[in-house]
């Protein structure tokens, strides 16, 4: 019972120098100190550094200078084309390239070597990285929109066709999106229309252009 | 050994006795949390629902512990709002109870839904047509108001009140006190509304639908009523308990008296409107959708015309009339039957508005659907009341909960202290 | 409103329950068209996902007057009271994981919204939503017949009957791309209707009065006299839906000169039936 | 100044503050969320380039034509091709899972051995080289007959090889498992002469008259069958159905008529006295073998009264039957209970047939057609050497595989050295499995043909894995009671998912691996090769179109009807053993009962009154229930074996009848299909029925009791 008391009697001695005199001033300043030291560091790792943790980096399996190929065909479609069914056929197959390679040859860049060694040689296909690729649930008609509403590939995709290099491709380790999904920006925020493909992207396209940002089945599978 | 944390001048157990007591039922509590483990990592494989029984014992047990909880809503508008002081004795424990019901429901649901790390679409893409939308938002929100309205008492803690700011945060806190019971008074009268708007909307169901008020079927009313009515007995019935556990009076009769009271007039007026709804139900809702009311009580294992008659009848119009008479009110053993059928018949009313509702073919060519919950399932639901005991031990030994409990004690207290 | 909205479809079927055998091939073809997992025991027909489920009725007679038919069930597509789109399931659902869609009349399910809460299985009076309870698993080597146009589901969502919308997505790709701005009626059937062989199944706009299923159905534009929530009731004496009351507004009708079968479709007060059997459709206060 | 408690409470509150304003809280509340929707373990199927390719369904013998929708190389779905001569774009629930037998990792992935109880991988050069020294040990002792042969059927090239492997081998023991299409032919052989078959023509006929055969239940071309079924209500047509159980083809017909099971044949009988007493025959109809006798026996032995006594059907009933079948346009009788491949009476196959001799339904339109069995293919002259002319002179061991079973069993010292199964399973599909797997055991050497690891590939030495149907070219002819014939043509529309070959190819590697003799039968390079010889008329429009119709219209000419078989009246098959019950089988559609085993989607088709769980349901009367319950356990016992089943009561089963669906009770190693339920061939016997030999059980004496 005594101990008890004792106890209790530090403790209230402890809890009355606490009882806010100038001592415990300092401490709180000190609190204070401490408080916006880690808000920093905390605030600045999360903007800066966290992106480089959530994002793994892939290089692509060769380089593929897009604005070569563009001035050479003339436009797009004749390598991205749709097929008769309506349906697209995105990253074109190798032997959509070799219509064009089989006369004009390859080997001339490093690039060129690797595509004609590694993958024409071998008839194997190659594995590219599709930056703009939507998951699973996701259903998207290229017809809809470029050949009945004449939309234009740099909306959604931005001027690719004017590189000359490919970025390397950035893959989400948690969800194992690509990137320019979100879009580079941390925040998410975009400048234009193609620096995001999320569904409020969509949405926000076809509520401006049909008036209603459409049914779960239009975009969805 | 804890002596310094309890409230000054109140006699509590020895602290080794208090710490077995709480390892006892914590014990519960970490079979609770395995279960719940298990269905997170596993999946809803893990119960016994099935494609017919998609709401099951977890939707009851969350119905149910709503509506008990709504004591503390209820008890918060008649301290506050209409002024009725005597009840500012039983105000803290009455928040601390529905404290402990709510997080409960919320609990239950992030078990509940197949995808827990998807729940914040409720939120983020909520379909105001949904009862459940409104139910996810009221909830969430009127828990909040809870938390604020249980920090004051929690301040109140002998150590933590002699933190000046403590101190004067708390002293303030209880100066704007009724803006949150009056935002806790409407959040729940929506919530309690909307959890019987669930049921009530579900024109497939022609055991669940009721006509209603524009967007809102009868039992959205109902339930509130029954809330408030059978809350406050869910209240008193935890005050009674605790004072049996702990050997002493803590509230004094004259409160527990008007609680009653106006409790048993909540109640007999919710069962007056019970009645003509189910009348009404029975001989035109129904049959106008092809049902004799016979379908929904035969032909099957569990499901007869004596839950309809313990619901309304024993658990309903009987504690409604004992504790509105004085003369039964006051004698302490009828007023606990009363309070205790009333918490069983609320608790039967959920379960009839969820369970029956799933278990009743409403295909021409279909059978009864009976089920029986997995031992992960009761598990998780005991887990709550296990918590619930726990926090109320904790809240009764360290803070000051029952502003009476010296005064009532004090003889006792005299005599030990000589 | 995109074009579909000005002409709005109402895509639905009739089921001729004299020709349906009870075979099972709508069953399997939906499964295989929309990546139906499968389980080891399948038996338990209360947790065994069939957005296509076939019922067994009898009229209750004993031997040798006893009589069977088979009712195939996919997802309803209700309209909902009135017709007016808020289907039991989609006025529920919190998330807005499933809408109807106003362009087709079509009730959808987004697998990636929903999050499980199976409010929508508790209204939907059909039983045709079905939740994941387990992962789907396919044997080693049995993904690869799983077909891209319908996205595999994971634990812990519900999914039914999405009257193979992707099929209505790939007509409107092929008529796009052919500059066509509307599909023609069989460039958009069901796996479950071109599967059947006893041709039991009939599909397709049941607004467009050229299509066969607005020829057998004859569907009534008004509300009906005796229940204004109940719309699109068939001319066709021999004809009804499920639940018809209820008010729900399904988009699937049955067909069959059967009386007790016709009697199954809905619950009716003792003698009820006798007084309107022969008018047609039941009478209801609603 | 000391560091204190507030110091960390400001540290821990600021890192708190500070990552929730940075971008961490909602950028992983957004990605933990589409983490649960793209969860790694859930597959995502390849998107690529969708075509279309055309082949035949050879699961059953309905050969319908089929599409396959790919999406690159990776066939996705199986659907039914329209404009199909048999089943125009109609398919079946089997047909169309087709890909789960293709893609299923229960397969057979690469020739195995039998060593001790354990089969292990071994190369195909390897197997064909054991399997070839072993024959040639035999050819050695020279008694090549000691080599025989059990195949699904002998039409089409790839049974043709396989004949004239054991042929040129030396052997007269090659034999099918009972099939509809045998039946047929057995049927109008005595009646119509050597080499006719029969042939439906069930979509133009007014009236069916249907002695259990579950037109919609897998009887004949099923698809086919649902068809004709399904134009009925247009045509007017009527379908009388004849069983003991409200299966799903009496539910569907117009009428039902319950008859006591085992008496159809005794019902035909009972018609045709009838409608001869009542002039009711066709005078058209060319008979012999003593008409006036026959007319006469059947007058005599089947009086109303008689016939209704033991059938169970009402007098007027019958008389009503008669006259109706009689007067209408184009009336046709069918046989084969089931889906018409199970045990068959003789007497009852021709019973019925005569229904249609006698009112003149041979060669009508809506009739039955009596037509050659067509030989498309030509293979060049088998050349024997002195061995195999001995060999296939010896007499075979028997007319049926039942009959290569006793003997085996019955004799002291192996009288069948070695035994090829090709896409058969015996051990499964024929009656009291025992005895079979106990001859089988006896057997010093047993090659199987097959894809999957079925109970009679278990007691196989050998296995040689061979593809799928989707996986090769074959001439699927059609057969099973179709009125037109069809040669379809099965194409390859995947490379080999496993290391299996073309059982074609492996006859041909076999042959070539024996001494010259066989060998000089087999030049062809491959199977392909010899497919595009051997079909050589055809070839060109098989290849061009995916199928060949050989025949269409109605027959020419009315041919001999001979009576002889009947005159004499044979004893009707008796059921064995002493029950007060009578088991009988169910043929359910959604459940293969022969050489195929369902897919994991026909089963999850399956209803719970048939298999729950891991039970057989079985159907009785509640009359014959006596106070069980629906899902009751009983014993049920026969004179063969006993089996723990659950009950289904069923107002549609006659009293004193227990029906079990076959199908089920399959015992190989695929959790999806397998050890499930109880394999009815385990509790029925077969019972010879005197005269043809045939197997002829139609159920057996049953007791159940409370489990």
């Amino acid at each position: 019972m005594s101990k008890k008391e004792s106890e209790s009697g530090s403790a209230k001695s402890a809890g009355e120098c606490t009882a806010g005199d100038t001592k415990d001033d300092k401490g709180l300043g000190l609190g204070v100190i401490f408080f916006i030291v880690a808000f920093v560091i905390c605030f600045l790792s999360g903007t800066l550094l966290f992106p480089k943790l959530l994002y793994s980096k892939k290089e692509q399996p060769f380089n593929f200078d897009h604005r070569l190929h563009v001035e050479q065909t003339g436009d797009c479609e004749s390598c991205h084309a749709l097929r008769e069914d309506g349906s697209f056929n995105g990253i074109p197959k190798l032997a959509k390239c070799q219509e064009c390679h089989s006369e004009t040859p390859l080997g001339e860049t490093k690039d060129e070597a690797v595509f004609a060694e590694m993958y024409v040689a071998k008839e194997k296909e190659v594995p590219w990285y599709v930056y703009s690729k939507q998951p699973d649930c996701v259903f998207f008609s290229h017809a809809a929109h470029t050949k009945t509403k004449g939309m234009d590939c740099v909306t959604c995709h931005g001027p690719i066709g004017t590189s000359t290099t490919l970025k390397p491709y950035e893959e989400n380790r948690i969800t194992g999106y690509s990137r320019d999904i979100w879009g580079q920006n941390i925040w998410g925020i975009k400048k234009h229309s193609w620096d995001r493909m999320k569904m409020d992207d969509c949405a926000e396209c076809h509520k401006k252009e049909t008036g209603h940002q459409g049914y779960c089945f239009q975009c969805h599978k | 050994m804890d002596s310094a944390l309890i409230p000054e001048g109140a006699n509590r157990c020895s602290f080794p006795k208090f710490a077995i007591g709480i390892a006892i039922v914590g014990a519960v509590v970490l079979w609770g949390v395995y279960a719940m483990g298990l269905i997170w990592w596993k999946g809803l494989n893990q119960t016994n629902m099935n494609d017919y029984y998609g709401f099951a014992l977890w939707i009851w047990a969350d119905l149910a512990v709503i509506a008990v909880g709504g004591g503390a809503f209820f008890t918060g508008l008649l301290k506050y709002i209409f002024k009725v002081d005597g009840l500012k004795n039983i105000i803290n424990f009455a928040v601390i109870i529905g404290f402990i019901c709510y997080s409960s429901a919320l609990l239950i649901l992030a078990i509940d839904i197949g995808q827990p790390l998807r729940g914040w679409f409720i939120f983020w893409h909520a379909n105001v047509h949904s009862m459940l939308t409104e139910v996810a938002f009221c909830l969430s929100c009127y828990f909040a108001v809870l938390t604020i309205e249980f920090i004051p008492n929690i301040l109140e803690n002998r150590q933590a009140n002699k933190v000046s700011f403590f101190h004067h945060l708390a002293h303030n806190m209880h100066g704007v006190m009724p803006v949150f019971a009056a935002t806790g008074a409407f959040l729940s009268f929506f919530h309690q509304g909307s959890l019987g708007g669930v049921a009530g909307v579900m024109y497939g169901r022609p055991f669940a639908v009721r006509e209603g008020l524009l967007i809102w079927p009868w039992t959205f009313f109902l339930f509130t009523w029954s809330a408030a009515a059978f809350g406050p007995c869910f209240t008193l019935l935890v005050t009674k308990i605790t004072e049996t556990v702990t050997g002493k009076k803590l509230v004094k009769d004259n409160v527990v008296h008007l609680l009653a009271k106006i409790s048993g007039w909540m109640i007999v007026t919710y069962i007056i409107a019970k009645i003509i709804d189910t009348l009404y139900w029975a001989t035109v809702t129904a049959p106008s959708l092809g049902f004799n009311i016979s379908h929904f009580y035969s032909n099957n294992g569990f499901y007869g015309y004596w839950l309809l008659v313990t619901e309304i009848i024993i658990c309903g119009v009987v504690p409604g009339l004992i504790l509105i008479m004085k003369s039964t009110r006051e004698n302490p053993t009828l007023r606990l039957v009363a309070m205790i059928l009333g918490v069983i018949g609320v608790c039967l009313n959920r379960w009839v508005m969820v369970l029956q509702i799933m278990a009743i073919p409403v295909l021409s060519f279909d059978t009864w659907a009976l089920y029986f919950p997995s031992w992960q399932e009761i598990a998780t639901t005991v887990l709550p009341i296990a918590y619930g005991i726990i926090l109320i031990a904790l809240a009764y030994r360290y803070l000051p909960v029952f502003p009476q409990e010296k005064e009532l004690n004090a003889v006792k207290l005299a005599t030990e202290t000589e | 409103m995109n074009k579909e909205n000005i002409k709005a479809h109402k895509f639905g079927m009739v089921i001729d329950l004299d020709k349906c055998t009870g075979c099972g091939s709508c069953m399997v073809s939906c499964m295989s068209e929309n990546n139906v997992p499968f389980k080891e025991d399948e038996s338990n027909k209360k947790d065994s996902i069939t957005w296509m489920r076939v019922y067994k009725l009898t009229n209750g007679k004993s031997f040798p007057e006893t009589e069977i038919v088979y009712l195939p069930r996919p997802c309803q597509h209700c309209g909902g009271k009135g017709d007016h789109g808020h289907s039991p399931c989609v006025s529920v659902c919190p998330a807005t994981a499933t809408d109807y869609g106003y362009d087709t009349g079509i009730v959808s399910q987004i697998y990636t919204r929903c999050f499980g809460c199976r409010y929508c299985m508790g209204a939907c009076p059909y039983h045709a939503r079905y939740f994941n309870w387990w992962d789907p698993k396919w044997p080693e080597g049995m993904e690869k017949y799983l077909s891209p146009d319908v996205s595999p589901r994971m634990r812990g969502v519900v999914e039914k009957c999405s009257f193979c919308y992707h099929r209505y997505q790939a007509a409107k790709d092929k008529a796009y791309y052919d500059g066509r701005d509307d599909i023609e009626e069989n460039e958009y059937q069901t796996a479950c209707t071109t599967a059947c062989p006893a041709g039991a199944i009939v599909f397709g706009d049941l607004n467009n009065p050229a299509h066969r299923v607005h020829e057998i159905v004859k569907p009534d534009p008004h509300p009906a006299p005796n229940n204004h929530y109940v719309v699109g009731k068939s001319r066709n004496p021999n004809i009804f839906r499920l639940l018809e009351r209820l008010g729900t507004n399904p988009k699937v009708y049955y067909l069959s000169e059967r009386e007790w079968v016709r009697k199954a479709g809905d619950n009716y007060l003792d003698g009820e039936w006798d007084k309107i059997k022969n008018h047609h459709g039941p009478e209801s206060h609603g | 100044m000391k560091v204190d408690r507030r110091s960390f409470l400001g540290l821990g509150l600021g890192a708190v503050a500070g990552f929730s304003v940075s971008p961490v809280l909602l950028k992983l509340t957004d990605d933990s969320s589409i983490w649960t929707q793209n969860w790694p373990w859930t597959p995502v199927p390849v998107d690529g380039e969708v075509s279309y390719q055309n082949s035949v369904c050879s699961l059953c013998p309905g050969s319908c034509g089929i599409s396959i929708r790919k999406i690159d190389d990776r066939p996705v779905k199986i659907e039914g091709l329209d404009e199909y001569p048999i089943n125009d774009g109609g398919a079946c629930l089997h047909g169309i899972s087709g890909l789960q037998y293709l893609y299923d990792p229960a397969r057979i992935k690469t020739p195995l051995k039998k060593n001790g109880d354990k089969f292990e991988e071994i190369s195909w050069d390897d197997a064909i080289s054991m399997v070839a020294g072993k024959l040639m040990d035999i050819r050695a002792t020279g008694s090549p007959e000691k080599l025989a042969c059990i195949a699904d059927k002998d039409r089409g090239s790839v049974s043709g090889l396989l004949k004239r492997l054991v042929t040129t081998f030396g052997s007269p023991n090659f034999y099918t498992m009972p099939s509809f299409e045998s039946y047929l032919e057995l049927t109008a052989t005595p009646l119509h002469g050597r080499g006719t078959t029969i042939g439906f023509d069930l979509e133009n006929s007014d009236f069916v008259l249907s002695f259990g055969a579950g037109v919609i239940e897998g009887w004949g071309s099923p698809v086919n069958c649902f068809k004709a079924n399904a134009s009925r209500k247009e045509r007017g047509a009527k379908l009388y159905q004849i069983e003991p159980r409200l299966s799903n083809t009496a539910a569907n017909a117009d009428r039902w008529l319950p008859i006591n099971p085992g008496t159809e044949a005794d019902l035909a009988l009972g018609l045709c006295a009838v409608i001869l007493k009542n002039n009711l025959f066709a005078g058209t109809a060319k008979f012999k073998g003593g008409f006036n006798k026959f007319s006469a026996t059947l007058q005599n032995d089947y009086p109303l009264s008689k016939t209704s006594e033991i059938t169970g059907i009402k007098e007027s009933d019958i008389e009503e039957m008669a006259t109706l079948f009689a007067k209408a346009k184009m009336p046709v009788a069918v046989f084969g209970k089931g889906r018409g491949d199970g045990s068959q009476s003789l007497k009852e196959l021709i019973a019925v047939h005569t229904l249609n001799c006698l009112v003149g339904s041979i060669n009508r339109k809506g009739g039955a057609f009596i037509q050659p069995v067509k030989n498309y293919l030509e293979f060049p002259a088998e050349s024997l050497d002195g061995i195999a002319r001995e060999g296939i002179a010896k007499p075979r061991l028997g007319r049926y595989v039942h009959d290569l079973v006793e003997k085996v069993n019955a004799s002291s010292q192996p009288v069948v050295e070695a035994l090829f199964v090709y896409q058969s399973n015996p051990c499964y599909a024929l009656h009291d499995t025992k005895t079979i797997k106990q001859a089988l055991g006896k057997i010093p050497f047993i090659v199987s043909f097959s894809s999957f690891l079925d109970e009679t590939a278990k007691e196989a030495d050998i296995i040689l894995p061979v593809h799928t149907f989707i996986e090769r070219l074959e001439d699927i002819p059609s057969g099973s009671g179709l009125a037109k014939t069809v040669v379809g043509l099965s194409k390859p529309v995947i490379k080999p998912v496993f290391n299996t070959k073309h059982p074609g190819d492996i006859f041909i590697l076999i042959a070539k691996a024996l001494d010259n003799a066989v060998a000089q039968n087999f030049e062809w390079v491959s199977y392909d090769k010899c497919l595009e010889a051997v079909a050589g008329r055809i070839w060109k429009s098989l290849a061009k179109d995916g199928h060949v119709i050989l025949a269409e219209d109605v027959p020419e000419g009315s041919p001999e009807i001979d009576v002889t078989y009947l005159s004499g009246n044979p004893a009707s098959v008796q059921s064995n053993g002493d029950g007060d019950l009578i088991l009988i089988p169910i043929d359910n559609m959604r459940l293969p009962s022969a050489a195929m085993t369902a897919s994991p989607f026909a089963i999850k088709t399956v209803s719970d009154e048939v298999l729950k769980g891991r039970d057989t349901v079985v159907e009785i009367n509640p009359k014959t229930a006596k106070g069980l319950k629906n899902f009751d356990y009983v014993t049920l016992t026969t004179p063969v074996g006993s089996a723990k089943v659950m009950i289904h009561l069923n107002e549609g089963m006659m009293p004193g009848v227990v029906g079990m669906v076959k199908g089920l009770g399959h015992t190989f190693d695929n959790k999806y299909v397998s050890n499930k339920g109880v394999n009815i061939n385990d509790l029925i016997g077969p019972v010879i029925e005197p005269g043809s030999g045939l197997d002829a059980a139609f159920g057996i004496k049953a007791k159940i009791s409370r489990a």
